[in-house]
């Protein structure tokens, strides 16, 4: 699938973390910018962080237009991914819904779907008989919160992780880029005012530029180039259930529940909620967040409450301190940043790398991407989708 | 009775009970005290289920909870469960069970040919296929991949059982009551430590049930249930069966899920299916047992090769005979324990085969035994399609040795320690290559592994280290054992080690995981692909992804990944169990919290007040509102008109009871409010109340509201409905950390006091009638903004005169208890004053017709400024959100503020989440500037009108017409800017 | 599941608190800058390994509660009232156990 | 007009605990409590404890002859009395601490239900987290803890065990429903 090569002195580009957003970066500058000498890092084996442990769903129905362009070129980049890399990540726009369950949060939902289809994404407003023929297992009829309606995104779904991770890094391998291995950074060395290379566990490498893509423990590798960020690290759990045959053919979101559930293509059940809500990271979730979440499943789906939750695990997330994500110059020449994708990451993944792959060989963002700043919480500009402010624990 | 039922064995079986039940339609019978799969067995019925992806044909091949097998769809409608697996569920009459993923029956089921497939559908097919044309993937492949997708059915229909969650708290808990099990609790009970002992299985004593061992001079099965009584006797041990510890959590607390009536047709009334404990030990022994692996050789997965632990336990425990002519193929000494258990029960053992070349005494007391021994020999391929008809043999070189006709393999491959619980508290296991199994690392909490979980297998030796590690875990909980304590004690056995063998030679399909279909060829090709990490190579393969998690697989696949790679098995590692340890119920998970159950009501004082009156409640947070009062075939926008309409003309009556309240005491309470609100308190007079508004930190406004000042030194607050919690948390965080110092002290008086507001121009009327005496509420007496409290009934009671709706108007609170009778009595006066009823609806039209923000205007993201309250901004003291709030971006000119909109078409309506735009045909979202927040058909008005915020706000807009467009519902009014204070705009109507 | 000391009510499961994260930031005088302010409310070393913290006991006695705890194996190292100065473990030397 | 009473979230709270009382589980609701949320001012702990006559034990309530004091946090107590009058009760209290403390009225904030039976420990270990073992709690033992996702203040009375479990008034309702639902199977 991909080499094992011994790491070179010297690279154009040396990328930090050898997950889903850090392999989409070779990727795309080799792809779309040429650049090949190419290293990405990876201190345990690629793909082993949040791109192997997510619920799989792509969506972009956000409600800022600088969300909402961004996660568009994500949606757009995944529907002809498969093509693009000639590996089938079984991309299948099934659908995801968001529940409303009142007239604010109906309102609320108005505003983000016009938001959307402004913004030229589709989205439509579903009636609760709407919601009973695609969704036959909600109940309507003993719900605490009685479901009023959804927000479609129909080009929204779930995309199978793991291929994601092996795709990039087949296409990246394959254009000459190097994927090390069991390589730890241990620090960033800055000269100058400028990041020019990195010390790892497989001795010094020197790169001209240097990116770091490692969401979850973006804090600990900048905190080696001296940069403290708005970021905490929390955990996010993530469920499956054993093999069932179809039940479910969307994504449901209860968001008033923090439930949200779809069904694999091997048949199990994979849901998730809330953040276990404190700083983590252990990539293991506890009991109390699990007995929640499956309690807002069986809130308003309670014929799902004979079937079996086979395994779960935690994810460690960048939580920024507005739910956004950073894709960024850093402040420290040649050093760039791409973090704090909250539950966002594994969306983002596409986009994520072609953005990131264009600041990187630009030295400057792309419009896609200008809005995620560091500086942006100094500036007083946030963005933040969910109106909770500073406590990335409930972000 | 069955035809493969024996005389012999059945220790685990009431045969005074017969019990009938039906699989795929067929009844049979069986006894109380079997599992599905002892019954089918008894019964001859060996073929059980069809594997996942090739469809094969499929017994059981384990005799536990880590089959992979036997899983069946059990009982119907909406108690439907699949996946159910046969070899541990308990029989009960009528128990109705179907087979899986077959079609249409699961004699011939169409989808095997998969299996002619099965060249394409190797590992990581799913990848590699079903790529081109790419227009094909979503409407053709996928559809085909869902389809085959799963196991068995779910119900579709609500679960009609009930789930409850418990918790519990010892010194020692000890999980699993086997040999090792009991003897660990035995020893620590005597100690005096608070004991509880959790068994998986409706019986105790593990694989005892299967020996013909003696403990302390007693056959091992008697012993045990001799252990299970005392222990039951003594008060500081509580006992569980039927119950599985399945997670190993933070803070020593461990998980696990009682079946309390899953051996039942249906609970008892009353009772839960299933109740999850959530157990808090000091400390653990682990003493979970091991788990016997397959022999790795082609077509080893036919219905009738099992393990051999299995083949034993269900002669010994169930008196049922898989076979009637059993080869044994092994690498290990305990299959021999299979043989002997075997020829007692009569049943013909024509060879045991054992890899081994090394003499052994097990072999030489088979051969004493008349059972015929051969060593170097491996099992090469079993024959028959739907069971087993006969094994052929090889050497260990591969050639060819011989056929042997049968109908049951038993096979055992060695025992893999269940470490699965210790893994997930982080320990890693380490391989010992003398056992061929991984046993646990120096624990990181405050457990200990005990008996075959950690690599010990014969009997003397878990009685001895249970009996170890329950004084262990009772003198780390802080107790000591007497001197005297001695544990149980059976004879001492020698065992020669196992003969590490993956796969034996051969070119068919050989099986690792059984479930998921992954053979050795699989992890072969995983590892020649470059999946060579450990676990790369289990997402390739999904070999362990199963139900079972791989218990009786991980191993072996671990084994041939190390062989692929030519690495010790020690550099591979393994993949990390996760929790559960078995699959459990989600509906166990939610226990109670289900449905409507999913969170509790809360309901006000005055709710039956609103039933009477035919209110439609809706929910605030946990709350239940009056939402309207619909009159007789009144619609909802009618009686919302209604409502708001009259209380302007003459009264209307509100439960505003679910408001935030809180009573602050204290000489520093003045201080204390300065600090967290935007605005001054100090100068507020006793007898006064005044509108405030609070920041976070960040600068945003948190929340608003009406505080009064009842005397000197004492405050009440009220905050929103939906806000309550987190402002008093907020207040907590402030007089606890940031400023401690502060003489302040507060508490929650939200359902000490009920609430409603009277308005309209009647209100003073109606309330002069309804407390007649009590009360003087002239203008002089109280005037706007004044608050007074005052006795009624025997009770003290507070008057606000304050105003939402811009009438002139009243808020009055009276205890809880006398919430009803205050309604009552206000209703009753108001009667002859055209008093009404109004909800949150009509509550709602009166505040937008006044430009009153509420909830929707209060996103989390506005600043006092946005809401047109910047000037209410202090400069004169330092509070909560003042330096933030400065910032560039929060004060820039760009930000949207409030304004009012009218619809200006006849036709239409307006809704919230409509942006505004000037060109309705240009709409973008780079020409949005802004959003309509609140909407209403506004009588006072007498159009549609709504709150928004806009870029530019009045200064830029007023007066101008834009579209609030909405595409979601395919509407574009277009509406005319204007101020927010729509009605009455110089507050007059506040005077009566 | 976190199992904290509550210093007045003993020792109760994880649920009965609120987190209210990182307990090492202290709140700037209010005439402080923007840029100190922008310090407490964003700034934040989110160590992996041991963390000074608040838990809001919301389910009990609604006392802040400071807490040490690691991130990583989410070992509880101490808990005490707000005003209470808690120390970390001392760091084990590299190599030794 | 002076013939309004209070009324309790349950209506007849007599007749509904009667009813759904079983063999394992016994229900009482105590009507006309009065309660005052007692605050010692910054400084005045000792005093207030002083004066009222009760312990500085966290977790200990203290019986005085007209009332217990549960603790609630520091230096604040849940003053339960058994004098009808609420007003007066509260009149009573704030004289005692007038200078060192202050008193906020709660006697309807929160309805009292007390729960005791053969099966009692058993039936509380489905809802309460804490450890209630007979070896760990004894009478006095109080604690604030939630219960089917409802806040409690608990307060055991004797030894049998009775437990006292106070919950807000607008749960009353919410909480008597899981409180009768759980207690079905120690019929």
């Amino acid at each position: 699938m991909w080499r094992d090569p011994e790491p070179k002195p010297q690279y154009d580009v040396i990328i930090i973390g050898g997950g889903g957003h850090g392999l989409a970066t070779a990727y795309y500058l080799a792809k779309e910018h040429g650049i090949t000498n190419v290293a990405v890092i990876e201190k345990g084996w690629i793909g082993g962080g949040n791109v192997g442990r997510n619920t799989t769903i792509v969506r972009s129905n956000y409600m800022f237009p600088a969300n909402t362009h961004f996660y568009e070129k994500s949606m757009k980049l995944w529907e002809g991914l498969e093509q693009d890399f000639n590996f089938n990540a079984m991309v299948s726009q099934r659908g995801v819904i968001n529940l409303f369950h009142s007239d604010p949060q109906r309102d609320a939902f108005a505003r983000r779907g016009n938001a959307m289809r402004l913004a030229g994404v589709d989205a439509e407003f579903l009636t609760p008989e709407q919601l009973k023929e695609m969704v036959p297992i909600l109940d309507f009829e003993n719900a605490r919160f009685p479901i009023q309606g959804g927000l479609l995104q129909r080009r929204g779904g779930t995309v199978r992780h793991d291929a994601v991770a092996w795709g990039y890094a087949r296409g990246a391998d394959s254009r000459g880029v190097d994927i090390l291995q069991n390589c730890e950074v241990k620090d960033i060395v800055v000269e100058g005012g400028a990041a020019v290379a990195v010390e790892t566990s497989r001795g010094t490498i020197r790169g001209k530029k240097i990116a770091m893509a490692v969401a979850g423990h973006t804090s600990q590798v900048a905190k080696m180039a001296g940069i403290e960020l708005p970021i905490e690290s929390h955990v996010l759990q993530a469920f499956v259930s054993e093999g069932i045959k179809p039940l479910l053919d969307t994504v449901v979101t209860f968001g008033a529940g923090h439930f949200y559930i779809s069904q694999s293509d091997k048949g199990g059940l994979v849901f998730g909620g809330d953040l276990d809500g404190y700083n983590s990271y252990a990539q293991r979730g506890n009991l109390p967040m699990m007995e929640h979440v499956m309690a807002g499943g069986m809130a308003i789906m309670p014929a799902i409450g004979r079937v079996r939750l086979l395994r779960h695990w935690g994810g460690v997330m960048d939580m920024s301190f507005d739910g956004s994500p950073f894709i960024c110059k850093t402040g420290i020449d040649c050093l760039y940043l791409n973090g704090g994708w909250c539950y966002g990451g594994f969306k983002a993944t596409p986009a994520s790398g072609w953005c990131f792959a264009h600041t990187i060989a630009k030295d400057a963002p792309h419009k896609l991407n200008e809005a995620f700043t560091i500086e942006r919480f100094r500036q007083g500009r946030m963005i933040d989708e969910k109106g909770v402010g500073p406590s990335p624990w409930i972000q | 009775m069955g035809k493969n039922r024996l005389n012999f064995g059945g220790t685990k079986l009431d045969r005074s009970k017969p019990v009938n039940f039906t699989f795929d339609g067929k009844t049979y019978s069986g006894f109380a005290g079997d599992t599905l799969a002892s019954a089918l067995l008894a019964n001859g019925v060996v073929l059980m289920g069809r594997s996942f992806k090739y469809h094969r044909p499929r017994g059981c091949l384990t005799a536990g909870s880590e089959e992979p097998n036997a899983i069946v769809e059990m009982r119907s409608g909406p108690r439907r469960e699949p996946n159910t697996r046969a070899t541990v569920a308990e029989l009960y009459d009528g128990l109705d069970a179907q087979s899986q993923n077959r079609w249409p029956s699961l004699a011939v089921d169409l989808q095997s040919v998969n299996q002619l497939l099965s060249p394409w559908l190797t590992a990581g097919f799913y990848y590699k296929t079903f790529m081109w044309p790419a227009k094909f993937w979503e409407p053709v492949y996928e559809k085909f991949i869902r389809r085959s997708a799963g196991l068995g059915h779910a119900a579709v229909e609500a679960d009609p059982d009930t789930y409850e969650h418990a918790h519990a708290h010892c010194d020692v808990l000890v999980v699993g009551a086997g040999p090792a099990g009991l003897s660990a609790a035995l020893a620590a009970a005597a100690t005096g430590a608070r004991v509880l002992i959790v068994e998986e299985q409706a019986h105790v004593g593990g694989d005892l049930s299967s020996t013909l061992d003696q403990i302390d001079g007693k056959p091992a099965d008697q012993w045990a249930a001799e252990a299970w009584v005392k222990l039951k006797a003594l008060d500081n041990v509580t006992t569980m069966t039927r119950t599985t510890v399945f997670g190993y959590y933070d803070g020593n607390v461990l998980a696990a899920l009682e079946r309390v009536n899953d051996h039942l047709a249906e609970p008892p009334n009353g009772q839960p299916r299933q109740r999850m404990w959530n157990i808090r030990a000091k400390e653990v022994a682990l003493t979970c047992g091991s788990h016997e692996r397959a022999l790795t050789f082609d077509n080893n997965d036919r219905p009738g090769v099992m393990l051999a632990g299995a083949v034993r336990e269900f002669v010994e425990g169930y008196g049922a005979a898989p076979g009637k002519r059993v080869v044994i193929v092994t690498n290990n000494d305990e299959a021999y324990r299979t043989a002997m258990v075997l020829k007692e029960a009569g049943v013909e053992v024509p060879l045991i085969a054992d890899a081994r070349t090394t003499p052994n005494a097990a072999a030489e007391a088979a051969r004493a035994a008349g059972i015929p021994v051969e060593m170097g020999v491996l099992p090469k391929k079993a024959v028959g399609r739907l069971q087993v008809k006969a094994i052929e043999l090889q050497r260990v070189d591969g050639a060819f040795h011989k056929k042997v006709e049968c109908d049951c393999v038993a096979m055992s491959s060695g025992y893999s320690p269940d470490v699965h619980l210790v893994s997930q508290t982080g320990v890693a296991p380490i391989w010992r290559e003398d056992i061929l199994g991984f046993v646990p690392d120096t624990p990181k909490r405050q457990e200990r592994s005990a008996g075959a979980g950690k690599g010990i297998f014969d009997l003397a030796g878990c009685l001895h280290d249970g009996h170890m590690a329950g004084i262990d875990a009772a003198r780390n909980a802080g107790f000591e054992p007497a001197k005297s304590l001695k544990a149980s004690r059976a004879d001492p056995t020698s065992a020669v080690p196992p003969l590490a063998i993956w796969r034996c030679p051969g070119q068919g399909k050989a099986f690792v995981d059984f479930q998921n279909d992954v053979t050795a060829r699989d992890i072969h090709l995983a590892a020649q692909e470059g999946y060579v990490s450990v676990e790369h190579a289990k997402r390739y393969t999904t070999l362990g992804m199963a139900t079972d998690q791989g218990k009786t697989s991980n191993v072996t696949g671990i084994g041939l990944l190390a062989t692929a790679r030519g690495e010790p098995i020690s550099d591979v590692g393994t993949t990390r169990f996760r929790p559960p340890y078995s699959p459990v119920a989600i509906g166990a998970f939610a226990g109670h919290e289900r449905g409507r159950e999913f969170q509790p009501v809360r309901q006000t004082a005055m709710h039956s007040c609103g039933e009477k009156l035919g209110a439609v409640f809706v929910e605030a947070g946990l709350w239940l509102r009056p939402q309207y009062y619909p009159k007789p075939g009144e619609g909802v926008m009618e009686a919302i008109y209604r409502e708001s309409k009259q209380v302007r003309e003459t009264a209307g009556i509100c439960d505003v009871s679910t408001l935030g309240k809180i009573e602050i005491f204290g000489p520093d309470s003045g201080e204390f409010l300065n600090r967290l609100y935007i605005n001054g308190w100090k100068m507020l007079a006793p007898g006064k109340a005044r509108y405030g508004l609070m920041l976070r930190e960040d600068g945003y406004v948190f929340d608003d509201g009406t505080t009064s000042r009842l005397d000197d030194d004492h405050y009440f607050m009220t905050t929103t409905t939906a806000n309550a919690a987190r402002v008093l948390a907020h207040m907590e965080h402030a007089a606890q950390v940031l400023w401690p110092e502060l003489d302040v002290h507060f508490c929650s008086a939200t359902e000490q006091w009920c609430g409603v507001a009277v308005a309209g121009p009647n209100a003073r009327k109606v309330l002069a009638d309804a407390f007649d005496e009590a009360l003087d509420i002239s203008d002089e007496a109280l005037p706007f903004m004044g608050v007074r409290t005052f006795s009624w009934c025997g009770t003290t009671a507070r008057i606000f005169r304050i105003s939402f709706s811009g009438e002139l108007a009243f808020e009055v609170n009276v205890p809880w208890s006398f919430g009803e009778a205050m309604w009552n009595a206000i209703w009753e006066a108001g009667q002859k004053h055209g008093l009404i009823a109004y909800g949150t609806e009509a509550l709602s039209v009166l505040r937008i017709e006044k430009g009153h923000v509420a909830g929707n205007e209060l996103d989390g993201r506005t600043t006092a400024a946005d809401m047109g309250l910047g000037r209410m901004m202090s400069t004169k003291k330092p509070f909560i959100g003042q330096v933030m709030a400065g910032r560039e971006g929060m004060i820039a000119e760009d930000r949207a503020t409030l304004v009012g909109l009218k619809i200006t078409e006849s036709e239409g309506r307006l809704r919230g989440g409509a942006h505004l735009v000037v060109d309705k045909d240009d709409a973008s979202a780079e020409t949005s500037l802004g959003w309509v927040t609140s909407v209403c058909d506004s009588p006072a008005v007498g159009c549609w009108i709504g709150l928004a915020y806009l870029q530019g706000g009045l200064s830029q807009h007023e007066g101008k017409t834009l579209y609030a467009v909405n595409p979601i519902y395919d509407e574009a009014p277009a509406v005319e800017v204007c101020s927010a204070h729509f009605f009455d705009p110089e507050g007059e109507r506040l005077n009566g | 599941m976190h199992r904290i000391d509550c210093p007045w009510c003993g020792i109760r499961d994880e649920a009965e608190f609120q987190y209210q994260g990182d307990a090492t930031k202290v709140r700037p005088a209010p005439d402080a800058s923007q840029d100190a302010f922008f310090d407490y409310v964003y700034k934040r070393d989110n160590p992996k390994g041991w963390h000074t913290e608040w838990w809001h006991h919301v389910g009990g006695c609604r006392q802040w509660v400071k807490v040490v705890r690691n991130t990583l194996t989410h070992e509880i190292h101490a808990t005490g009232a707000p005003a209470e100065k808690l120390s970390l473990p001392r760091k084990k030397k590299r190599g030794s156990k | 007009m002076a013939d309004f009473v209070p009324i309790h979230p349950l209506g007849d709270p007599e007749a509904v605990s009667k009813a759904s009382s079983n063999a394992g589980v016994t229900f009482d609701i105590p009507p006309d409590l009065s309660m005052v949320q007692v605050f010692a001012r910054k400084g005045q702990e000792d005093n207030v404890i002083r004066k009222l006559g009760i312990s500085d034990s966290p977790r200990t309530a203290s019986s005085q002859k007209s009332f217990n004091a549960l603790p609630l946090s520091p230096g604040q107590w849940m003053l339960v009395g058994n004098e009808k009058d609420s007003s007066k009760f509260e009149a009573a209290i704030a004289k005692k601490v007038a200078g060192i403390g202050y008193v906020s009225q709660q006697s309807a904030s929160r309805v009292c239900f007390r729960v005791s039976g053969p099966k009692v420990r058993d039936f509380m270990s489905r809802g309460c987290r804490l450890d209630l073992g007979e070896s760990v709690t004894s009478k006095g033992y109080c604690a604030q803890t939630p219960i089917a996702q409802i806040g409690v203040l608990l307060h055991q009375i004797d030894e049998a065990p009775t437990y006292d479990l106070y919950v807000y008034s607008g749960f009353a309702r919410a909480f008597w429903h899981w409180l009768t639902e759980t207690a079905a199977q120690f019929r």
